[in-house]
C-alpha cells in the first residue's frame, strides 16, 4: 500500500513555537494585572511576616497618624493600629474568600453547565430555566438578602458569594458545550460507544477548561468586589477580622479628618479587582487567537 | 503587442500574526491582456486568492478591515498603466468597483444581511458619482441581467430571502454593475452545488462576452478551469508553478505538480466495477503541504516530486517559457517532465507504475 | 419491497422506508431555528464488502441517513437491520456493543478529532472503552499498529491533532474508525474539505483497507466522479428521496431519471476538449409526486416515478 | 414575527413562576425564619408567637403557603409589611420612582458616551485613544461603586461644593434644578460602571462587524469610508446593543441600590435596607419578584424590538 514519505509528514504546520501564555504575555495589560496579583498576593502572604507591626495591636496615643510618620508606612487607624499591617492582613481575607468563592462558582457552574449543555432534554431545560431564574435577581439583592438572615462570617460569606455567582459560569458552560456537542468530535466519541460520563469528563471538560480558567479569574474579581460591598455594609466580615471592606465602614465617619483610611483600602480593592479582570481578559484574547490570514 | 491590462512583476505578500510569519505570496509576476480570462488554481495555501486580492488592497492594509494579522504587500502590479502596490486608500477606492469588479465565494457572508438586495446593488453605483435614482434604475436592470426574476419585486428582498445561486447571482450584479475592465472572481461556485454552479458559470461566460472584460478565476476544480479559462496559471507554495493557453497546460503538462493534480482525478474510462478483484487505484500525490510559515527554498513542490534532482530542493527554478512549447506556455522547473516521464515509462514498461508516483 | 442486488448473500444493512422530519421550530425553549433537510421513506441495502454510494446535493438528506444508521440521531419510521438485527431501537448496552461492529469516518477533519487530546489517545479511545485492550502497553501497540496501517507515523502518538495537516487528520480519523474492526463504516463525506491532491489519497487508502479486511462502505458525498470510483452501486438522493439506485455503470452509463441525468451533465470536465463538447442538460425543477414509487427498470436499477 | 413573540411571552411567564419558587424558597429555608424577628422582641410570649403565626399562615406547610402568596401575587395582593402594615406593592410604589429616575439617568449617560466610546475605539484599534479607553474602562469595572461615590461625595462636595452629598431634594423644595443638581453625584457614580460595560460591548460589537466578509464586498465595491461605517458596520454592530439593555438592568439596578444607600438616594435600595434589617420578609420577598419581573419584561421588550429590527428575524 501507498505510504507516503515520513520527512514530509513531520514538515506539518508547527506552530510550536509560540504558547498560549507567550500570547498572554503580549497583551500588556495582561501582563501587569498578573504582575499585580502575583505582588499583592506575596505582600499579602508574606508581609505580615515581615512587618515590625502587628495589625492588632492598639495604640490610643498614636491613632490618625499620618503615612510616612513615627515607622508607620501608611499611618494609623482610629485605634492606632499600623494601616499597612491591616491592610496586608485583611487582604490575605478579601483574597482568600475571593478564590475560594470562585472555586465554588466554579464547581457548581461547570457542573450544571456541563450536564445541561450535554442532555438537552428535560433535564438540560430544567436546569438552564433555574439558572435563567436566578440570573433574573439581581445578584447584589440576593447577596443581601442571604447574608442579612444568616449569621455573618468568614465561611458563610464565602458561600453566599460562591453560590450566587456560579450562573454565570454555567450559562458560559452550557453554551460552549452546546457548540461542542455540535462538532463530530462529540459524535465520533458517541460512535465509539463511549459512555456518558466519559464524553463528559474526557472530551467536553478539557475543551470547556480554557474558558472556565477566563471565567474563574473574572469570578475572584466580582467576589472580591461583592465581599468587600457586603462586609461595608456590616453583613460580611466582622471585626476584629479584617477585610478591605469592613475597613472601609469604619473609615467612612473619618473621611474628613482622615482620608487616607478610606482610600487606600478601596484603592487595594481596585487594584486586586483590576488585576484579575486584566488576567481574565488577556486569557480570553490569548486563547481565542483572531486574525487568522483567510 | 497592446499594454497589458494588469501586469504583476516579483509580488510578495507576508503575513504577521501571533505564531509568526506567513509566506503566502513568493515573487509571482504575470500579465492579463483585456477581455482574457485567466484562471488562478492551486490549493489552499498556494497563494491564488491572497496573491489576487493584496493587490486591490483588500486583504487587510486598509483601515477599516479588522484583520488581526498584519499584511506586507512587495512588488508591483500596474492596472491600466496605473501602480496599484503602495496607491493611497482613497485612489484604490475609486478603482474598486468602477474598473475592477469583485465577485466572492460563499455569497451568504459576503451580502450584508440588514441591507435590502437592491440597496446593495445601487450602492456599487452611488459609490462612483451617479445620482441615486439612475443608480436603482440601474440596479433593477442588473437583477435582470443576471437572471433574477422580477427585479422589482426582488431588489426589495434581504439576503437571506434568496436562495443560494440567486445570492451569487446578486453578487455578480454587484460585481458587473459599473461595468469593470477586470472582474476577480474568487472560488465564486465553491460554495454551490454543482447544478447551480454550471449555470453560474453559464452567466458569467455570457456576461464576459457581453461586456468584454477581462477575469481572473480563482479555483481549485480542474474542471471549471477547463470550462472558462483562455489561459491557465497552475500556483503551489506561493509560485506560479505553470502558466500557459488552456490546451497547451492541460494536454502538454509540463508541471509535475499540475501533472499530479490532473492524473489524480477519477477518470471515467479507468473503471470498472465489481466486487471481485483489485480495483484500480488513483494517482495520489503523495505528501502534505508545504508550511508556509517557514522562509520559501527551491521548488517548493520538490519535496512531493518523485522526480526532483537536488538542485530543485536547494535552487528556486524560474517561470521560463517550453522551450517545444506553445508561446506564451512557461513553466517553473528544473527538469524536463515529457523527457522524464518518457524515461519512466520505458524502464517500467508498464504504467501501472505511475500509479504510486511517490513511492 | 426493498430493492436489492446482491439476491443471494444476505445484505449486512438493510433499511426499510426510513423517514425523519424536523420541525421548523425546535421547540418553544429555542431560539434557533433548524431548517434541516428530512428523509423521506429511503430504502437500500448494503452487502458484506461492498461500497454503496449516496450522492445529492447539499440539502438533500444524505448525511442525515447517516446519522440515522449510525443511531446518532433516531428514525420517526421505518427499520434498519443490521446483520439480520433490527437496531432502529437499540439502547444501552446493546448500543455499545453494535458501535463495535459499526463506525464513522466524518467529513471535517479539524471538527472531528478532539483539539485537546493526543491523537493517540483519540485512536485507543474505542479500545479502551470497549476493555479491547486494558494494558497501557498493549493499547500503545495497537494504537502505533493502527497508525502504520493508515499510512502515518507511529512515533507521532504523542502529538496534538494541530500539528497534523488535514490529510493526515482524516487518516487519524480513519485509524480511529478502525480501531474496533468494525464490518461496516458509514464515511461521511470523507474527502470533501480535503484539497485536491490529498483527496486521492485517502480514496486509495479506503480502497486498501476494504481490500484487506472486507470491510463495507456507505459512501456518502456530493463528487460525483470520486462516488464512481470507489462505489459499487450509487444511490442518488434529492429532497429527502431515493430517486435513482443500482450498480455504478447502470446508473452512470445509463441514468434513467432526469435528475439523475441533469447532475451528471453539469459537471465540469477536466479537459478543455471533452468540456467544449459537453452538452449539458436542464435539470428537472418538478416537485417529487407524493406517491411516486422506485421502480425496477433493469437488473437491480432503480428508478422513482 | 408574532410566533416568536408568543413564544417568548410564554417563556417568560415559565421563567416568572420559576423565579417566584426560587424568591419563595430562599426565604422559606432561611434559618430562624419570618418570625425570628418578633421572637426576640422583647415582651412577647410565646404564645403570642404562636398566636402571630396562625394569623399569618406561617404553621401551614410550605405548598401551601406558596400557593397562597403566589395566587396573592397574581391578583395583587402582595401581602402587607411587617413593619406598618401597609400593602407591599404601595410601600414599592412610593419608592421605584426616584430609582428609575436614577437608572434613567445613569443609562442615558452610559449609552451616550459607553457607544461613542466603543465605536472610536474599535475603529481605530490599538490606537492611542483605544489604549487610553481600554484601561479607562478596565478601572471602570474594577473600581466599588460604594467606595468610588464615597470619593465623589468627599471630592465633589466636601471639598469643592459643587454638589450636594446626598439625597433627592432638600425638603421643601421641589423645583427641576434642585433634583437634577441632586442627580448628578449618583448618576454619574451608577453611569461609571455600565458606561464601562456598553463600551465593552460596543467596542467587540463593532471589529467583530469589521471582520464579517460583508465588509469586504463594501470595500471590494469602493463604497465611501464615512458611508461604509454608518450603513454597514454600525446598522449591523448596533443591533446586538439593543438585547444589552435588557441583560444589563440586573447589575444596573443592584448599582442603584449601592449607589442610594451612599447617596442616602431615597429610593428602592433604601427601602430593602430598611426591610432586612428589619426582617420586613414580605418587603423583601415583594421587592425580588418585583426586580424579577422588571428584568424579565425589560428582556422580553429588548427581545421583541430586536425582533422588528433584524431583518432576518423581521418576516417568517
Amino acid at each position: 500500500m501507498s505510504v507516503e514519505s515520513f520527512p514530509a509528514a513531520s514538515a506539518a504546520p508547527a506552530r510550536a513555537n509560540t504558547t498560549v501564555f507567550h500570547r498572554f504575555l503580549r497583551r500588556r495589560m495582561a501582563a501587569v494585572g498578573l504582575a499585580l496579583v502575583v505582588l499583592l498576593v506575596l505582600a499579602c502572604a508574606l508581609g505580615p511576616f515581615l512587618l515590625r507591626h502587628d495589625p492588632l495591636t492598639i495604640n490610643m496615643r498614636g491613632r490618625f497618624l499620618l503615612p510616612f510618620s513615627d515607622g508607620h508606612v501608611l499611618g494609623t487607624d482610629e485605634m492606632g493600629r499600623d494601616l499597612l499591617a491591616r491592610i496586608l492582613d485583611a487582604g490575605r481575607y478579601s483574597l482568600l474568600i475571593g478564590i475560594l468563592a470562585m472555586s465554588i462558582s466554579v464547581f457548581v457552574g461547570g457542573f450544571v453547565g456541563i450536564v445541561a449543555g450535554f442532555y438537552r432534554g428535560i433535564l438540560g431545560h430544567g436546569l438552564m430555566r433555574f439558572v435563567d431564574g436566578m440570573l433574573c435577581f439581581p445578584s447584589i439583592f440576593l447577596l443581601l438578602t442571604l447574608a442579612a438572615l444568616t449569621s455573618p462570617g468568614v465561611v458563610t460569606t464565602t458561600i453566599i458569594i460562591g453560590l450566587t455567582a456560579w450562573m454565570s459560569v454555567a450559562r458560559l458552560v452550557h453554551s460552549s458545550v452546546q457548540e461542542l456537542c455540535q462538532r463530530e468530535f462529540i459524535a465520533a466519541a458517541r460512535a465509539l460507544g463511549l459512555r456518558d460520563w466519559r464524553i463528559m469528563i474526557g472530551e467536553l471538560l478539557p475543551n470547556v477548561a480554557a474558558p472556565l480558567c477566563v471565567a474563574a479569574t473574572l469570578i475572584v474579581a466580582r467576589a472580591i468586589l461583592l465581599e468587600s460591598y457586603v462586609s461595608y455594609l456590616g453583613y460580611g466580615i466582622q471585626p476584629p477580622v479584617a477585610s478591605w471592606g469592613n475597613m472601609l465602614q469604619k473609615a467612612q465617619q473619618y473621611f474628613n479628618s482622615a482620608p487616607w483610611l478610606a482610600i487606600l483600602p478601596g484603592l487595594m480593592i481596585t487594584i486586586a479587582v483590576a488585576g484579575f479582570n486584566a488576567i481574565g481578559d488577556g486569557l480570553r484574547d490569548a486563547l481565542n487567537p483572531r486574525g487568522r490570514p483567510g | 503587442m497592446t499594454t497589458p491590462l494588469l501586469d504583476v512583476s516579483d509580488l510578495t505578500v507576508r503575513f504577521s500574526q501571533d505564531r509568526g510569519k506567513v509566506y503566502a505570496v513568493n515573487g509571482v509576476s504575470y500579465s492579463l491582456a483585456r477581455g482574457e480570462t485567466l484562471a488562478v488554481v492551486g490549493e489552499s495555501g498556494s497563494g491564488k486568492s491572497a496573491h489576487v486580492l493584496a493587490m486591490p488592497g483588500l486583504l487587510g492594509t486598509g483601515r477599516y478591515t479588522g484583520a488581526g494579522a498584519a499584511v506586507e504587500v512587495g512588488g508591483s502590479a500596474v492596472f491600466a498603466g496605473k501602480e496599484l502596490i503602495g496607491m493611497p486608500e482613497a485612489e484604490l477606492r475609486r478603482l474598486r468597483g468602477s474598473r475592477i469588479g469583485f465577485v466572492f465565494q460563499d455569497p451568504m457572508s459576503s451580502l450584508n444581511p440588514v441591507l435590502t438586495v437592491g440597496e446593495q446593488i445601487a450602492e456599487a453605483i452611488t459609490s462612483h458619482g451617479v445620482s441615486p435614482r439612475t443608480a436603482e434604475a440601474r440596479a433593477l436592470d442588473l437583477l435582470d441581467i443576471v437572471g433574477i426574476p422580477e427585479p422589482r419585486r426582488r431588489a426589495r428582498h434581504f439576503p437571506h430571502q434568496f436562495s443560494g445561486g440567486m445570492r451569487q447571482r446578486a453578487m455578480i450584479a454587484i460585481g458587473i454593475a459599473c461595468e469593470p475592465a477586470l472582474l476577480i472572481a474568487d472560488e465564486p461556485t465553491t460554495a454551490l452545488d454543482v447544478l447551480v454552479q454550471a449555470q453560474i458559470i453559464d452567466l458569467m461566460k455570457d456576461l464576459r462576452r457581453q461586456l468584454g472584460m477581462a477575469m481572473i478565476w480563482i479555483t481549485h476544480d480542474m474542471g471549471v478551469v477547463a470550462s472558462i479559462a483562455d489561459t491557465v496559471q497552475v500556483m503551489y507554495g506561493g509560485r506560479i508553478m505553470e502558466r500557459g493557453p488552456v490546451r497547451a497546460v492541460f494536454h502538454d503538462t509540463r508541471s509535475a505538480y499540475t501533472w499530479g493534480l490532473l492524473n489524480s482525478l477519477p477518470d471515467a474510462e479507468m473503471h470498472a466495477p465489481s466486487l471481485a478483484g483489485r480495483r484500480p487505484r488513483l494517482r495520489q500525490i503523495p505528501g502534505q503541504p508545504p508550511d508556509m510559515t517557514q522562509v520559501p527554498v527551491g521548488d517548493p513542490f520538490a519535496p512531493r516530486n518523485r522526480f526532483a534532482t537536488h538542485r530543485c530542493l536547494s535552487e528556486t527554478p524560474p517561470l521560463q517559457q517550453v522551450a517545444d512549447g506553445a508561446p506564451g506556455h512557461l513553466v517553473a522547473a528544473w527538469y524536463d517532465l515529457p523527457q522524464v516521464l518518457r524515461a519512466v515509462a520505458h524502464r517500467d514498461a508498464s504504467p501501472q507504475a505511475l500509479t504510486e508516483m511517490g513511492t | 419491497m426493498i430493492p436489492s442486488v446482491q439476491g443471494n448473500a444476505p445484505d449486512l444493512l438493510r433499511v426499510e422506508g426510513l423517514v425523519r422530519h424536523y420541525r421548523g421550530d425546535a421547540g418553544i425553549f429555542s431560539r434557533h431555528r433548524h431548517v434541516v433537510p428530512a428523509v423521506d421513506d429511503v430504502s437500500f441495502t448494503i452487502g458484506r464488502g461492498e461500497t454503496l454510494g449516496l450522492v445529492g446535493e447539499s440539502g438533500s438528506g444524505k448525511s442525515t441517513v447517516g446519522r440515522l444508521i449510525m443511531r446518532l440521531d433516531d428514525a420517526d419510521a421505518g427499520r434498519i437491520v443490521f446483520d439480520g438485527r433490527d437496531i432502529t431501537d437499540l439502547r444501552g448496552q446493546g448500543l455499545i456493543d453494535l458501535r463495535r461492529r459499526l463506525q464513522v469516518v466524518f467529513q471535517d477533519p479539524y471538527a472531528s478529532l478532539n483539539p485537546r487530546r493526543r491523537v493517540g489517545d483519540i485512536v485507543g479511545a474505542g479500545l479502551r472503552a470497549h476493555g479491547v485492550e486494558t494494558s497501557q502497553s498493549g493499547l500503545r501497540d495497537r494504537v502505533a499498529g493502527l497508525f502504520r496501517r493508515v499510512g502515518l507515523d507511529p512515533g507521532q502518538l504523542d502529538r496534538y491533532p494541530h500539528e497534523f495537516s488535514g490529510g493526515q487528520r482524516q487518516r487519524i480519523g480513519i485509524a480511529r474508525a478502525l480501531s474496533l474492526e468494525p464490518e461496516l463504516i458509514v464515511a461521511d463525506e470523507p474527502i470533501t474539505a480535503l484539497d485536491v491532491s490529498i483527496q486521492a489519497q485517502i480514496i486509495n487508502l479506503l480502497l486498501d483497507l476494504q481490500d484487506e479486511t472486507g470491510l463495507s462502505y456507505l459512501f456518502i458525498a456530493h463528487d460525483l466522479g470520486m462516488v464512481r470510483h470507489i462505489s459499487h452501486r450509487v444511490a442518488v438522493m434529492r429532497r429527502g428521496r431515493i430517486v435513482e439506485y443500482g450498480p455504478v455503470g447502470a446508473v452512470f452509463d445509463d441514468a434513467r431519471h432526469p435528475y439523475t441525468r441533469a447532475l451528471i451533465s453539469a459537471i465540469p470536465i477536466p479537459d478543455p476538449d471533452r468540456e467544449a463538447s459537453r452538452r449539458q442538460i436542464a435539470g428537472d425543477d418538478g416537485e417529487v409526486a407524493s406517491d411516486a414509487k422506485l421502480r425496477e427498470v433493469g437488473r437491480g436499477h432503480w428508478v422513482l416515478a | 414575527m408574532v410566533r416568536r413573540f408568543g413564544a417568548r411571552l410564554i417563556q417568560s411567564v415559565i421563567l416568572l413562576w420559576i423565579v417566584s419558587i426560587v424568591g419563595f424558597s430562599l426565604l422559606y429555608l432561611t434559618p430562624g425564619g419570618p418570625l425570628a424577628m418578633f421572637a426576640e422582641t422583647p415582651g412577647m410570649t410565646q404564645e403570642d408567637v404562636e398566636r402571630l403565626e396562625r394569623q399569618l399562615g406561617l404553621d401551614q406547610p410550605a405548598p401551601i403557603q406558596y400557593l397562597r402568596w403566589a395566587g396573592g401575587l397574581v391578583v395583587g395582593d402582595w401581602g402587607r409589611s411587617y413593619r406598618d402594615d401597609s400593602p407591599v406593592l404601595e410601600v414599592i410604589g412610593s419608592r421605584i420612582g426616584q430609582t428609575f429616575k436614577l437608572m434613567l439617568a445613569a443609562t442615558a449617560v452610559a449609552m451616550s458616551v459607553g457607544l461613542a466610546t466603543g465605536i472610536l475605539g474599535a475603529v481605530r484599534q490599538y490606537g492611542r485613544f483605544d489604549r487610553v479607553t481600554t484601561i479607562l474602562t478596565m478601572i471602570a469595572l474594577s473600581i466599588p461603586t460604594f467606595w468610588f461615590g464615597l470619593l465623589v461625595i468627599y471630592v465633589f462636595s466636601q471639598r469643592l461644593g459643587w454638589i450636594p452629598p446626598g439625597n433627592a431634594a432638600p425638603v421643601g423644595d421641589d423645583s427641576w434644578l434642585s433634583a437634577l443638581h441632586h442627580l448628578i453625584g449618583p448618576a454619574l457614580v451608577l453611569g461609571l460602571l455600565s458606561t464601562a460595560v456598553w463600551s465593552r460591548y460596543m467596542r467587540s460589537a463593532v471589529l467583530e462587524t469589521l471582520a464579517q466578509d460583508y465588509i469586504r464586498t463594501a470595500r471590494a465595491k469602493g463604497v465611501l469610508r464615512s458611508r461604509l461605517l454608518f450603513h454597514h458596520v454600525l446598522r449591523n454592530a448596533l443591533l446586538p446593543m439593543i438585547t444589552l439593555i435588557g441583560l444589563e438592568l440586573p447589575s444596573l439596578f443592584g448599582g442603584a441600590l449601592v449607589t442610594e444607600t451612599v447617596f442616602t438616594w431615597p429610593g428602592m435600595g433604601r427601602l430593602f435596607f430598611d426591610s432586612i434589617s428589619y426582617r420586613d420578609y414580605p418587603v423583601i420577598l415583594g421587592m425580588l419578584i418585583f426586580s424579577a419581573i422588571l428584568v424579565i419584561s425589560s428582556n422580553l421588550i429588548a427581545d421583541t424590538l430586536y425582533g422588528v429590527a433584524d431583518p432576518r428575524l423581521r418576516r417568517r
